[in-house]
């Protein structure tokens, strides 16, 4: 169970302060997965820092499982949204490095699984400026995966993959998740995509973010989705929640 | 390999070329000719400059080591330890500038005469340098690097290891050369007491014997020493910095 | 001697030495084993630089070293009780580069002579124009500490002229400076064997020994020719290969202590200079206990 | 601004402290308590001190300033042309070794017995530190960050003027940090010659004199000025590295 | 005209060469779209890096306009996939640089047009390192667009961003296309977006990259695409381009 309660966060630039979270709260069950879907700039990414440890000054009450955030305690699978690979690793000891981290053995038949359905076997004695940026994005991926996390935050986790391979991760992603049942955190802007790895739906306005619905998501898992009404409808009611902001600030610009 | 041997002579060409043409328009005792000082240098090379070269090899490694130990640890910390850092930067930038040249007294005193004191002598002055160097190689690791590791609940062994001395060694490496070329000035302070072995000491006692040759002789001999440490320091950082 | 030296074994002694001629009787007795004849150990220390010996001296690393009166007058003054046991011979050399035309201390007025600065060297520049009807202030005085680098300005003509100990000043010579003045030539000789109150009353025996060593080495030096010592003098005391031939040693004296008129002068030297804070009686500085 | 102020505070209790401590413990005039330097040093500042350190400062500014200009754009080309960094290093690995106090007579032979060969001096051996320092720095720049002025037919200057200094600037200010220990240091061999002010003069002229009270005076404002000079060096920083 | 014939590029890597590229050949005839479409890895950066004369080690011959590859003479707009920002210059700085290089006065009012179709004029004084991975990337895109170049390469250029503001940069990209006709390459991930700006579509064979087919795109600019029968068809050809050869390649390894 994690409780984020009006959390607002900010950040000092050299000319002023940017709010880039504003009295935002949000609650995920145990086990549960939300899709959070929001304008660039609205602060997912900064949402997914507080809850990994990253960012300590902020505002409101951030618990995990009735705990504040403490990483050394909670078993937190983070995909940053620009990888977060360490340059002097190997793809392999990057994809180890939870495990590394937290001084376990690794499971040798599940990573070995993980790493030849990511498609990074052959790649393992590479280092990260050695590979192609949907490569890159992999082996976080690999990592987050491999540590099998008590809370996964994945910040955009399959952006730099192509179609294809983006709904075997997400099948992929769906499989770990209905084996070991993970509350995750799943940010993305692809609305299809949150319509099929999202059990609910979190949209935020634009920049400072706040919730501006959720949509308990009945169409979750749901195969070739693009084909249905459903989708369609559910497609049409987020875009239209992500535009109205766009469309008043659009308004409150102007006059 | 090959291109670095022609690189190797294409340089040492150059600069005894350059030697040679000031010696010939110098024309002065106090410049030599290279090409007498490199007689004498291979004349006495077996007899006396070796052993006085392993001395002083020995004591720069020592010191050189011994400034790692000390002052990794310290840059590191001051580096990442923002508040360490900021407490103690003020120290250094009190204490790194005293000559140690003046404390000789101090050292002598506490030290005596032999090995341990031209040591000291030698990490007083270069320990400095390292640590400033490392400080500054840990501060300029940027922010998004320590991302993951936080959020795996990395202990600070962790963070050390696997972020801040990888990231850091290329400046580490740095400062070791930078260190090297300092601490061969050191043994011209350290080495004129207490000992009859070293290039310092050579090269003193030739200069105090106005006699040019063997002085020359032993700054060949210090270069030579100092290309080859840069060259080992430059092989250890191919090693060490695999994935750059 | 007394009887008690040869039952018990003197404790060792150390003395810091410089590259100059009057470190030569001590290493004489040392290469020519009079020091084991006389049953002590002396460690002569090698130094290259006089803050370097005096360094090792207040520290404690040594016993004693041959130095000078104004070393001695400098370290009682700073806190450091060492004592005047003994006079050695030196001497220092007024020089001057043979294009300038300059062939006697009055034409010195108004050119430039290298010394280094508050040191016996000053101090015999001093003396030295005072006698040829100088004063300090009527000649440039440029400080160049390092003796070599003294001697390499001298023969570039960087400078007119420069006071220099030997054996560079013979070098000088030899290469074709003109020897103005000399301070053996005007009698004065500040050169002086000291040693830490501490050695002095722990290790008297000792010295006593080592004094004795010293004039047998004196006996030796005025006896011999240089050509029968040189390869000592160039191996262990560091002069110039070739030397042999154009060095001037000064005449070694038995033990001596030095003249009142010296130490007066120099002190009287280092008060008008204002470098010392006190000012030092002969008495006061100098150990008569190791002379007969 | 504040808590700087008292960090400098701490940081000075604890370094007199120690020094009072040694003192007391040792008891000897080599190394005289806190207190009576900074008696002494008062006494003298007006006096004397103050003009000797105008001088050294002079000189270190000078000196510095002279070795950036030259090894700055020497070190920048070392790293980013691999051709010329190649044969070069090699070159600079010979000569850095050289022990630039044993070229002491060539240089006042060359330049005389004025500010000249003190500030040529200091600058043969910052060079060095500053090429090394700055070279590592540029070689240190990875390949991605020239990506977008390559496709855009940038020339040279730009590919300077827009990655590789900026990408350098804080190596050039720590290199600039290790030199201004070093330039300090070199004060002891060049301003003992031609020359009756300057700390260095100062200091080596007081322990020739046995006055260590003088001589601790005269490192307590080298301390001092060290200091200063460290602090204009990180405000600097702070101001030209402000998108760090 | 860009000329791409026989192309191969290869990787050293510590242990072995890696071939990115094999024996590609492509034409885009001036004032053309192409968008490129390939799974993650097989070479789509590195084409482009090409292309922009970042990378020179090639075997193959590639002109541009009949000349080989040179920056200085061809105006080159690259956008790349890790955005490629100086963090040393600010946002506004960033935009202007191509500009700067080329040493021309800016069109002000066309960049501020720009910058404020990227939503980038509030945050002119930050820099890169202030801003979330979406504003990174489109200030990536106002660098390319301000320039006006007569090559647009783009690599992965909207992949930071939410559907909706990609949308508005998938017009924004065409208006100025339309206006300026400039010949693109654009690399995406999203088979909608290949349909929808590319006036032909190239996709490639998993790495080492070739050709695996060519389209003409009859559906180039058309709105709603989604709804239309033609778009479910076009989408659904390419994607059994993509696949096929992944099929191949599966059983290649088993076998
Ligand atoms: N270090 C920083 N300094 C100043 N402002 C920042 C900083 N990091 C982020 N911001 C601002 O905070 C806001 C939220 O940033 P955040 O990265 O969380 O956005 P995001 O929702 O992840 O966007 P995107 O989808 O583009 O990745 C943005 O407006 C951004 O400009
Ligand atoms: N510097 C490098 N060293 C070795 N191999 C490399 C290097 N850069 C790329 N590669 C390899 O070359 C191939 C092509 O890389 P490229 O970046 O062009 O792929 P891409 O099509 O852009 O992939 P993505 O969609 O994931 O960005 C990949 O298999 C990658 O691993
Ligand atoms: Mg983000
Ligand atoms: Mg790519």
């Amino acid at each position: 169970m994690i409780s984020v309660e009006g959390l607002t966060v900010r950040y000092g630039t050299g000319n002023g302060i940017v709010e880039a979270l504003s009295d935002f709260s949000i609650k995920v069950a145990d086990g549960d997965i939300i899709a959070v879907i929001g304008p660039s700039g609205c602060g997912k990414s900064t949402l997914l820092h507080v809850l990994a440890g990253i960012i300590g000054g902020y505002e409101g009450a951030v618990l995990i499982n009735g705990r504040p955030v403490n990483p050394t305690e909670q078993r937190i699978g983070l995909i940053l949204q620009d990888y977060g690979l360490l340059p002097w690793k190997t793809v392999y000891e990057n994809a180890v490095l939870g495990l590394k981290i937290k001084g376990e053995a690794s499971d040798k038949t599940y990573m070995k699984y993980i790493l030849d359905r990511l498609g990074l076997v052959d790649m393992l004695d590479r280092y990260p400026n050695q590979l192609s940026g949907g490569q890159r994005q992999r082996v976080a991926i690999a990592r987050s995966f491999i540590l099998k996390p008590d809370l996964l935050l994945m910040d955009e986790p399959f952006s730099a993959l192509d179609e294809i391979t983006r709904e075997s991760m997400q099948d992929l992603f769906l499989d770990i998740w209905r084996q070991y049942r993970v509350s995750t955190l799943f940010v993305t802007h692809s609305i299809e995509e949150a319509v099929y790895v999202g059990r609910r739906i979190v949209v935020l306005t634009p920049s400072p973010g706040r919730v501006k619905g959720e949509i308990e998501n009945p169409l979750f898992g749901m195969n070739d989705l693009r084909l249905s009404d459903d989708f369609y409808h559910m497609s049409m009611r987020i875009r239209r929640m992500l535009r109205e902001d766009e469309e008043n600030i659009d308004e409150a610009q102007t006059h | 390999m090959k291109r670095k041997r022609i690189d190797l002579i294409a340089a040492l060409a150059v600069l005894i070329a350059a030697w040679y043409a000031i010696s010939l328009i110098w024309r002065m005792p106090i410049i030599p000719s290279p090409i007498a000082v490199f007689y004498k240098f291979f004349e006495i090379l077996p007899s006396k400059l070796g052993v006085h070269a392993l001395y002083s090899l020995w004591r720069i490694a020592a010191g050189i080591a011994l400034s790692l130990v000390i002052g990794v640890p310290i840059g590191l910390c001051m580096g990442y330890f923002s508040e360490f850092g900021r407490i103690s930067s003020p120290v250094v930038y009190f204490l790194y500038p005293i000559p140690k040249i003046a404390l000789l007294p101090v050292v002598m005193l506490l030290l005596g005469l032999g090995e341990a004191s031209k040591i000291a002598m030698i990490v007083l002055i270069i320990v400095f340098q390292i640590i400033v160097t490392v400080r500054d190689a840990v501060k300029g690791i940027p922010k998004e690097m320590y991302y993951s590791l936080i959020s795996l609940g990395a202990k600070r062994g962790n963070i050390f290891s696997d972020i801040i001395i990888p990231a850091s060694l290329p400046e580490v490496l740095t400062s070791m050369r930078v260190g090297l070329g300092t601490a061969i000035s050191v043994l011209f302070f350290t080495e004129t007491f207490g000992t009859e072995y070293g290039i310092g000491y050579f090269i003193m006692d030739a200069w105090m014997r106005v006699n040019y040759l063997e002085m020359y002789s032993g700054i060949v001999m210090l270069s030579i020493i100092g290309f080859a440490v840069f060259s080992a320091i430059d092989v250890a950082e191919h090693i060490l910095c695999r994935w750059k | 001697s007394d009887g008690n030296d040869a039952a018990m074994p003197l404790e060792p002694i150390s003395i810091g030495v410089l590259p100059d001629v009057d470190s030569i009787p001590l290493i004489i007795a040392d290469k020519n084993g009079y020091f084991k004849e006389e049953g002590v150990k002396v460690d002569i220390q090698h130094f290259k630089s006089a803050p370097d010996r005096d360094s090792a001296l207040q520290s404690g690393n040594i016993d004693g070293a041959v130095s000078d009166i104004l070393a001695a007058a400098f370290a009682n003054d700073g806190g450091f009780n060492v004592k005047i046991t003994s006079l050695t011979n030196g001497m220092y050399k007024l020089l001057v580069n043979k294009d300038k035309g300059i062939n006697d201390i009055q034409s010195l007025k108004g050119k430039s002579i290298a010394i280094s600065t508050n040191t016996i060297i000053e101090y015999a520049t001093d003396k030295m124009l005072e006698e040829g009807g100088l004063k300090p202030e009527d000649i440039h005085k440029m400080a160049i500490p390092q003796i070599p680098t003294r001697l390499e300005m001298l023969q570039n003509g960087k400078v007119d002229a420069a006071t220099l100990p030997d054996p560079l000043a013979s070098v000088a010579v030899k290469d074709g400076a003109l020897l103005l003045n000399s301070t053996d030539k005007m009698g004065i000789n500040p050169g002086v064997l000291l040693f830490a109150q501490d050695a002095i009353d722990k290790k008297s025996a000792s010295i006593k020994a080592m004094y004795r060593a010293y004039d047998k080495a004196v006996e030796y030096l005025k006896k011999e020719p240089v050509s029968s010592y040189a390869d000592v003098l160039i191996n262990d005391v560091g002069f110039p290969e070739g030397i042999e031939d154009s060095i001037s040693l000064p005449a070694y004296t038995q033990v001596a202590l030095p003249s009142q008129k010296d130490f007066d002068d120099v002190i009287k030297w280092l008060t008008d200079k204002k470098l010392i804070k006190n000012s030092y009686g002969f008495e006061q500085l100098v150990d008569r206990r190791f002379v007969k």
